[in-house]
């Protein structure tokens, strides 16, 4: 997609209206066959679910996909009838993606009697949110990769659907050490809740393994320049670097740097790095050597293809003309699989009380999500198994067996 | 009639605000414990607090600061690490982040002392930003873009706050500080403000120092973005470094100007404006910075005093004029003001020898020596440009000196700041008058006992018992001092709109209300109709027959002539002649300098030389300048 | 220390410097110092980024409608928010919060068009920002002609001022109302300046692009550090702006190199000021003690 | 020579100030000012510091607008003109203190003199010959920045620069100002030969004396009225004169 298309998309509000409007169609049919079956629960009071993300500031495009997999999952089960007769009726908040905001909107979603929330994407946002809805009782799956946030004993309201910053370090280290054999590991870390979280669990794999970071570089997401992180990592002699970052301009700086220093060390981070607008300000060979952690099920290698209904996922995704270029993120969102797994557990209790539905989810096992087989205990909020992680890499995003969504695992795995 | 007028409507301004304080404390009572305009409310009194400080800063004491927010940061931050890490309780951590703020206050005035005010709000903004990268930076202390998180309530008695207990605290806490703020405004150290603001020459003048002023503003608002700082942080429970932009910081100065700087009620208003409208159009969405961006523009451009300030101006025309008000030539009320008691004066004599100062090359001053009596009248006169005015710039040490010596009562005076000399007891007047427009004549006359006036800070702020009484004995004495100067009818007008005749007989007023002992007059009749001349003679001789010394400089020779016992001509720099006024106006070079080398002086001396007495000292042949 | 931190001061300063001189450009006739520079510069950023780039022109012709452009707007910015204040007080602060709104209105206009995500731009070729070693510095030939141009347009800009209309524009500066009486508009030659500082501003976008990338975020670090350039440089004075430029640019990579990149900023305040403690006017100000 | 827009005869009236009040804001300093100038004369304004002398002056070259009564220069009202048209027509006015681009040299000062007119190379050479004969120092001074002359020579700078323009009238506020006897000789001696080349001269001056002695006309203005006028040498001898410079009364 050009520019000038994504431009359109910046526009808050349009991207939205405009898929709806699509992802409406496709389900008209579906809708009316739904409502025919709930009979007379058609009168019944929506379901409301708080829909917290931002709709202005310097995120919105960044953060906006996420939201689509969720939105997505609200639309079928409204055309299939709804959560025992009753409608979800997403309620739209603003945060900016502003951490301070947090408060604010859970007090505003609390004001309008709304114990469901999905969102804020981030994880500074979202553990500020955490800290506001677990005060209030709202079960809430935020995107916030970071592993305090599947901590039950300190968030019980809280559900982390996808994998979190423990082991998605654990992933990368072993990649780094084991698979390519490299021990001069630096790291470039994003200076957020996520970027340090994930920075001290890599620091402790490597530990672990008995490995020393050769170099930890921090930096601020808003810098107009990355170059003299790059090039502290290049001087400290740096053979690998573990990189957490989470948006595509500091990426592409840090890629760009790369290129202009004639510097290609593998780089391993996190799946936000597979948004193909990458491609956009960086050259593909100064991805070559870049992978990202993913879902073993969206993605292939020379033995093993992706998952059937992860591929029927993505040939929806095709049909979306707001999804375009948008695939990887809408994905990797833990919000399809939470509407979803909300779902089960009102169905399973026949309740939309909180205390009920938290005992549910408390003893979730192998809960079949997009992205993994989910599960929870009361002490562990953190649904994804290590086992359905794994790397792929940045550049087979221009491969046609990518489907958008779909990536190649790295090398070895 | 008036009288009664102004105190019906101050009754019906002290019955709408004790209304508005009722509502705001009723508000929980109304709304949602737990609901979003409840959170809302406080979050606007947190910024009221805030912006009650900066209008002090910006507004009265004229420091245009675009780094607010690094104050609220501080105090949200100490707050949030205190009690979230460390286990302090609130009170003790927002204590602390009180402190830090005005320690900051501190160290961000040093350069205001140097700096002109558009350079200093750069360098304000460019603190801003820099903080805002600090908290990102030492993330060891601040956890780094992530923030502090979970931000607990206060708790009084062992009670921890609910929401609605967080907004009467915020709310009692933003009435208190705007009811110790009006107090502070109302008092010599808000006089003192406008002064450093407008005239820092006349606050000199009035032994007041700019330099310390500038130092209490910034402490009292640094002060409060402090606690304001320290109930956003319990108010919102997350403290990032997001909340703390330089944009942040700009939007603070803009409240206070969309409200109206230096107005009453202007950050009030502003805060309102500023931060509530958006929450009610939440439509405007990302439009919102462009529409405040383009209304501020606009306010600026046809309502320089902001939504106060125009709804005033509004106010102002829509209300019948009022007889009397307009201003009128000063020649029609005359009260003499002469049968008025002053208590003596003790003069001060002057002494100045081999006075020297240049600017970069150009001698302004090459060795004057001048001596005055106590109790006596000296007039300098020379053509323009002689050094007359640069003489009373450094012997108020408004100028440094190169060389030479100034006496004042017997005591060298070398490294006394204007303000000091003041206190010693030199009053002065300026050749064009620095009085401070925007407020009455009364306020100016009072300005004058900035010095004299011994109420703390406290005291003044709390309106305690003896501050209060002081206050007014002052008040009187002002009253008194108008009615001796003779425009005692023009005590309330706004010295902006006092003819010019009458502003020179305030600065006089207030000169003598610093309780000076020696008055410098530069150029008093400059401008004076022949009434207002006759006027000024006449108070000058009462001024003199209370016994205070009077150096004045003044092209009227007549004038002159007729009060100094001395006089002392300059001519580029250095004394021409000196002695009693006869026969130094009988002085043909005296004339020469006045009007040309073949001058008038046959003229002149015919008529003075019957009357001429005394020897005319002529220290120096005229050194010859030029290519 | 490596003298690489030599390069980047160098590249980093020249940008600072061209900013500097764009607010001088504005300041002398006016005595105004235009809060909105930094988001002028964003502009012609984004103006020529999404031309060159998104459209493709070609280079010439983005940078000729960019300077034109940014140019006009700028003088807007004149005749509807510095000119009246002016009018009303010579010697007043309004202009600090009219250009200050000002800002607020294009920074946030901008965002609305382009949105958040930076613009890629490539310098015309032959350039490249591909780096090679060069006396043990890592630097690209867009680097050394960011440098070499740098000088060229400052002694340019000077050149201007040798003009009768440039002579004139400085006599304003030194004393308004003296030039009035020579028959000298002020207001005709603040238009023109406001056009020609608003192009300067564009034309140091254009060329800050390729370095920084096209960003809307671009504005508020470029106006600080070129107010740091232009202050410590003297206001007014161009030549002491590019040595400021690069004194700055200078401290602030030893800044990032020798304590961590997050510090840069601190350094480069702390510097400025230092200095301007202690020469008030900058380093390379004339003391001027006007008697009152 | 003789300036092309000078048309009018000589002797009839260039400049007339007609009822004119003048102050800053609030505060008044003319009252009911009148003044005229006739073309090809020397016209002397005297008065005490104070008096409203160089608010006048300012008045006429448009750097004040009169609140009252009309200003005439050359048959055209030029009241409510801006200062920069008022030069264009011909009027020009060297303000008190000289007021010269300090930091701009000798050579760009006199440039400027010439500012917003259309000549060649050549028309502006002669103009600066005509200059430096009259003020051989400037010559040599040429590369000089104008601070860096003594007071004499910024003051015959101000006039040179002035002349660079060929005014038809020039109105001189305090030329002798802070000059020595031997240089307030030259520079008066400068006016009158500006006067003989065809300049009209309104000349505001301390030295009264000297004033007198070479204005053919004299205004006295006191308090911000006119309290006299004349010839000179009439003016010179009468009371009015003592009165402005001595009497409050």
């Amino acid at each position: 997609m050009s520019r000038a298309d994504r431009t359109i998309l910046t526009a808050a509000g349009s991207i939205d209206r405009r898929s709806f409007l699509q992802l409406a169609g496709l389900t008209a049919g579906a809708s009316a066959l739904g409502a025919g079956l709930a009979g007379g629960a058609a009168a019944a009071e929506p379901f409301r679910i708080g829909w917290v993300r931002p709709t202005t500031g310097r995120l919105v495009t960044s953060f906006n996909p996420l939201y689509m997999g969720g939105v997505m999952a609200v639309e079928e089960i409204n055309a299939a009838g709804g959560i025992l007769g009753r409608q979800i009726e997403r309620v739209e908040e603003d945060d900016e993606a502003l951490p301070s905001k947090e408060p604010g909107i859970v007090r505003k979603l609390r004001g309008a009697g709304i114990h469901y929330v999905v969102g804020p994407t981030g994880s500074s946002q979202s553990l500020s949110s955490i800290a506001a809805t677990t005060a209030a009782k709202m079960i809430q799956a935020t995107y916030a990769a970071a592993a305090e946030a599947g901590d039950g004993k300190r968030y019980p309201y809280h559900y982390q659907l996808l994998f979190n910053t423990d082991q998605q370090a654990e992933i990368c280290v072993d990649y780094m050490l084991k698979n390519q054999g490299l021990k001069k590991i630096g790291v470039l870390q994003e200076n957020t809740a996520f970027g340090e979280q994930a920075t001290a669990s890599t620091v402790k794999y490597l530990k672990k393994a008995g490995v020393e970071p050769a170099s930890v570089q921090v930096y601020p997401i808003n810098a107009p320049d990355l170059a003299a992180y790059v090039s502290n990592l290049q001087k400290a002699g740096v053979d690998g670097v573990i990189a957490w970052i989470a948006n595509i301009p500091n990426a592409a700086m840090i890629f760009n740097t790369m290129k202009s220093l004639n510097w290609f060390p593998p780089v391993t981070g996190h799946s936000g790095l597979f948004l193909p607008s990458l491609f956009e300000l960086v050259s593909p060979e100064a991805v070559k050597n870049v992978y990202g952690t993913y879902y073993k099920s969206f993605t292939w290698n020379a033995t093993e293809q992706p998952g059937e209904r992860q591929v029927a996922f993505a040939k929806k995704l095709a049909e979306i003309p707001g999804a375009k270029n948008n695939e990887v993120n809408i994905a990797a969102s833990p919000y399809y699989d939470f509407v979803y797994l909300l779902k089960h557990a009102i169905e399973q209790t026949k309740s939309f009380e909180v205390a009920d539905i938290k005992k549910a989810l408390d003893s979730t096992k192998d809960f079949p999500g997009l992205l993994g087989k989910v599960s929870f205990t009361p002490e562990n909020h953190s649904g994804i198994a290590l086992a359905d992680i794994t790397l792929a890499s940045v550049s087979s995003g221009v491969d046609k067996r990518a489907m958008g969504c779909m990536r190649e695992r790295a090398p070895g795995l | 009639m008036a009288a009664s007028v102004a105190k019906s409507r101050g009754l019906a301004g002290l019955l709408v605000q004790a209304a508005l304080v009722v509502i705001v404390l009723a508000l929980p009572l109304a709304l949602d414990p737990y609901g979003y305009p409840l959170f809302v409310a406080t979050q606007l009194g947190v910024y009221v607090i805030a912006a009650i400080g900066l209008n002090l800063l910006a507004g009265y004491a004229g420091q245009v600061s675009l780094g607010h927010g690094a104050f609220i940061a501080i105090g949200a931050y100490a707050t949030a690490l205190l009690t979230v890490d460390q286990g302090w309780s609130f009170w003790l951590a927002a204590l602390a982040g009180v402190a830090l703020s005005a320690l900051m206050g501190v160290l961000m005035a040093l350069p205001s002392f140097r700096l002109s005010t558009w350079y200093f709000a750069f360098i304000t903004l460019a603190f801003a930003q820099v903080f805002e990268k600090m908290i990102v930076e030492w993330r060891g202390l601040t956890k780094g873009f992530a923030g502090v998180v979970g931000v607990q309530p206060p708790s009084v008695f062992g009670h921890v706050l609910e929401p609605a207990g967080v907004y009467w605290l915020v709310a009692i806490i933003a009435i208190i500080g705007f009811w110790l703020v009006n107090n502070l405004v109302r008092s010599r150290f808000g006089r003192g403000f406008v002064a450093v603001r407008d005239a820092p020459a006349a606050a000199q003048a009035a032994g007041a120092s700019p330099a310390r002023l500038k130092l209490l503003a910034f402490v009292i608002a640094a002060c409060f973005a402090g606690v304001a700082g320290a109930f956003f942080a319990v108010q919102k429970t997350v403290v990032t470094p997001d909340d703390f932009t330089a944009e942040f910081s700009i939007f603070f100065l803009l409240t206070v100007v969309l409200g109206g700087l230096g107005t009453r009620w202007g950050p009030v208003v502003g805060a309102l404006v500023f931060f509530l409208v958006p929450e009610l159009l939440t439509g405007l969405e990302s439009w919102r910075m462009m529409v405040y961006g383009a209304a501020l523009l606009a306010l600026m451009l046809f309502a320089p005093h902001g939504l106060v300030g125009a709804a005033r101006s509004l106010f102002d025309r829509l209300r019948p004029k009022q007889a009397g008000q307009t201003t009128q030539p000063a020649e029609t009320v005359q009260p003499q003001g002469a049968h008025v008691e002053r208590p003596a004066i003790s003069g001060l004599s002057l002494e100045v020898k081999d006075l020297r100062k240049s600017f970069g090359g150009v001698v302004a001053l090459g060795g004057v020596d001048l001596s005055v009596a106590p109790g006596t009248c000296a007039a300098i006169v020379g053509p323009n440009g002689s050094g007359k005015t640069t003489l009373l710039n450094v012997v108020g040490a408004y100028y440094r000196r190169d060389a030479g010596a100034v006496l004042l009562g017997g005591r060298e005076t070398k490294g006394l700041s204007p303000q000091q000399i003041a206190g010693e007891g030199l009053g002065r007047t300026f050749q064009t008058p620095r009085l401070l427009g925007e407020l009455t004549v009364l306020d100016n006359v009072l300005l004058g006992a900035f010095r004299r006036e011994r109420a703390s800070l406290p005291g003044t702020m709390l309106r305690l018992p003896g501050a209060m009484a002081e206050a007014e004995r002052l008040r009187a004495e002002a009253m008194e001092l108008l009615a001796f100067v003779g425009v005692a009818d023009r005590a309330d007008d706004l010295a902006s709109e006092t003819p010019h005749g009458h502003q020179r007989l305030v600065e006089i007023a207030r000169a003598l209300m610093g309780g000076a002992r020696l008055i410098m007059l530069d150029e008093p009749a400059a401008g004076l109709s022949m009434t207002e001349l006759d006027r000024l003679e006449q108070l000058i001789r009462r001024i003199l027959a209370l016994g205070a010394t009077v150096v004045i400089v003044e092209h009227h020779l007549d004038l002159v002539a007729s009060i100094a016992s001395h006089v002392t001509v300059l001519d580029r720099g250095v004394v021409l002649a000196s002695g009693a006024p006869q026969a130094v106006f009988a002085d043909a070079a005296v004339m020469a300098a006045y009007m040309g080398e073949r001058a008038l002086n046959e003229q002149a001396s015919d008529q003075l030389s019957d009357e001429a007495a005394g020897e005319v000292a002529r220290p120096r042949p005229v050194p010859a300048k030029g290519a | 220390m490596d003298i690489d931190i030599l390069a980047r001061g160098l590249v980093a300063g020249s940008l600072y410097a061209l900013v500097a001189v764009s607010f001088n450009i504005l300041y002398r006739p006016t005595n105004v110092f235009n809060f909105a520079q930094g988001e002028l510069v964003m502009l012609g950023a984004m103006v020529f980024a999404s031309l060159a780039t998104v459209l493709g022109w070609p280079w010439y012709a983005a940078l000729i409608v960019t300077l034109l452009g940014v140019g006009l707007l700028t003088l807007l910015i004149d005749v509807v928010a510095v000119a009246p204040v002016l009018a009303r007080s010579q010697h007043g602060t309004g202009w600090v919060i009219t250009t200050l709104a000002a800002s607020l209105i294009i920074a946030n206009g901008v965002n609305r068009i382009w949105g958040p995500d930076p613009i890629v731009v490539r310098p015309p070729a032959p350039l490249t920002t591909d780096t090679f070693s060069l006396a043990g510095m890592t630097v690209s030939a867009y680097q050394i002609f960011l440098v070499l141009l740098t000088v060229i347009l400052v002694l340019a800009i000077e050149q201007v001022y040798r003009t009768r209309q440039g002579k004139a524009v400085l006599a304003v500066a030194e004393d308004r109302e003296a030039a009035l009486l020579r028959g000298v508009n002020p207001l005709r030659l603040s238009r023109w300046s406001f056009f020609l500082g608003g192009a300067f501003a564009g034309l140091t976008g254009v060329l800050a692009a390729p370095v920084l990338y096209a960003s809307t975020g671009l504005g508020p670090a470029l106006l600080l550090k070129g107010f740091a350039a232009a202050a410590v440089g003297s206001i007014g004075n161009n030549r002491g702006a590019l040595i400021a430029g690069y004194l700055i640019g200078v401290t602030e990579a030893l800044g990032a190199a020798l304590l961590s990149p997050g510090y840069q900023e601190a350094v480069v305040f702390l510097l400025v000021l230092c200095v301007l403690l202690v020469w008030p006017h900058g380093l390379f100000g004339r003391p001027f003690a006007r008697t009152v | 020579m003789t300036m092309a827009s000078n048309a009018g005869q000589a002797g009839d009236l260039l400049l007339s100030v007609e009822d004119v009040d003048v102050g800053y804001g609030h505060v008044g300093v003319l009252e009911g000012v009148t003044l005229s100038v006739r073309r090809g004369s020397i016209a002397a304004l005297v008065g005490r510091n104070g008096a409203g002398k160089s608010t006048l002056l300012r008045a006429i070259s448009g750097l004040l607008t009169p609140s009252r009564g009309q200003i005439v220069f050359n048959g055209r009202a030029i009241s409510r003109d801006k200062p920069h048209a008022i030069v264009g027509a011909g009027l020009l006015h060297v303000a008190e203190g000289r007021r010269l681009f300090r930091s701009q040299s000798v050579d760009d000062n006199l440039e400027l003199g010439v500012y917003g007119l259309k000549m060649d190379a050549a028309g502006y050479q002669r103009r600066l010959a005509r200059v430096f004969e009259l003020f051989p120092v400037l010559e040599e001074k040429r590369r000089l920045p104008a601070g860096a002359l003594s007071g004499g020579q910024q003051q015959m700078l101000a006039i040179g620069q002035a002349m660079m323009r060929e005014p038809v009238l020039l109105m001189l506020d305090e030329p002798s100002l802070g000059l020595s006897p031997l240089l307030v000789d030259q520079v008066f001696a400068a006016i009158m030969a500006l006067q003989q080349a065809g300049t009209t001269i309104l000349l505001v001056e301390q030295l009264v004396e000297r004033a007198l002695e070479i204005a053919s006309e004299a205004w006295v203005l006191q308090n911000g009225r006119m309290i006299a006028s004349g010839p000179a040498a009439q003016i010179a001898a009468s009371e009015e004169l003592r009165a402005a410079y001595m009497a409050a009364h």
